[in-house]
């Protein structure tokens, strides 16, 4: 193992064991439903099951089709503070 | 050598918080996504039930109500024509 | 077009290709010579010809004096019945 990924490893069992992982998360869903990305996101289900017919369309077919634009839909805002509060955490943690 | 140290992992947690947070974020989506989607059909599914129960009342009230209809109006002509025939027997 | 009035439709559709929709009716007849209510209809057309008396009472009025009590006369069991039955049908029958 490499002393980066050596490194990467201990940070990720850090950010787990303190619970900031699943902080982060929390943060991220929460950010979501503020800025209307799930609602957006049930909209476009519901236009995908709308234009398809309900008898022809699957979850995993859902899915697939609404991921790109779920993904395209995360405003840069969102992505930036997340960004942020990781790096603050692993500066705060300077010794990780 | 102390200087290039601290660099290099400055240069290693920009790396690292950028592919965590790309993580994450994958993660949490990939997550979102199938719960609504499996929500979005589910609700799907309990609305096109709900619209097929009661149209399908409605249905078969229609079909009572023409049938009514018909054999209301078929009773009471039978109905006056047998009253009237019962008139005449008897007026004769 | 409605949801709703095209799935009304749809169901009329398929109870008519199949001849349902007169099995349907045939049956409701049957019930209704079953439990009396020709009978009891019978009997309204008498008591409202012997209160406004023959001469005043035309084919017409008398279908607009006695459809309310014929409606209310069919039974709830037979309504029932024949509401199942169309579901069953369309379980078995109908992708709708």
């Amino acid at each position: 193992m490499s002393k980066d990924s050596q490194m990467r490893a201990a940070i990720n069992q850090k950010l787990i064991e303190m619970g900031e992982r699943e902080r982060l998360k929390e943060l991220l869903r929460a950010k979501l439903v503020e800025c209307g990305w799930k609602d957006q996101l049930k909209a476009h289900c519901k236009d995908v099951i709308r234009e398809k017919g309900l008898e022809h369309v699957t979850v995993e077919d859902l899915v697939t089709e609404v991921t790109p634009k779920g993904r395209a839909l995360v405003p840069d805002s969102v992505k930036k503070e997340l960004l942020q509060r990781i790096r603050a955490f692993l500066a705060q943690h300077a010794t990780l | 050598e102390e200087a290039r140290r601290k660099q290099e992992h400055e240069v290693f947690l920009a790396q690292f918080s950028f592919s965590l947070c790309t993580e994450i974020i994958h993660e949490v989506l990939d997550e979102t996504i199938k719960e609504s989607a499996t929500s979005q059909i589910e609700q799907a599914v309990n609305e096109k039930a709900d619209c097929v129960a009661k149209c399908t009342e409605q249905v078969c009230t229609s079909l009572v109500e023409e049938t009514l209809n018909v054999d209301i109006a078929l009773l009471v002509e039978d109905f006056l024509n047998a009253e009237l025939h019962r008139i005449h027997k008897y007026i004769k």
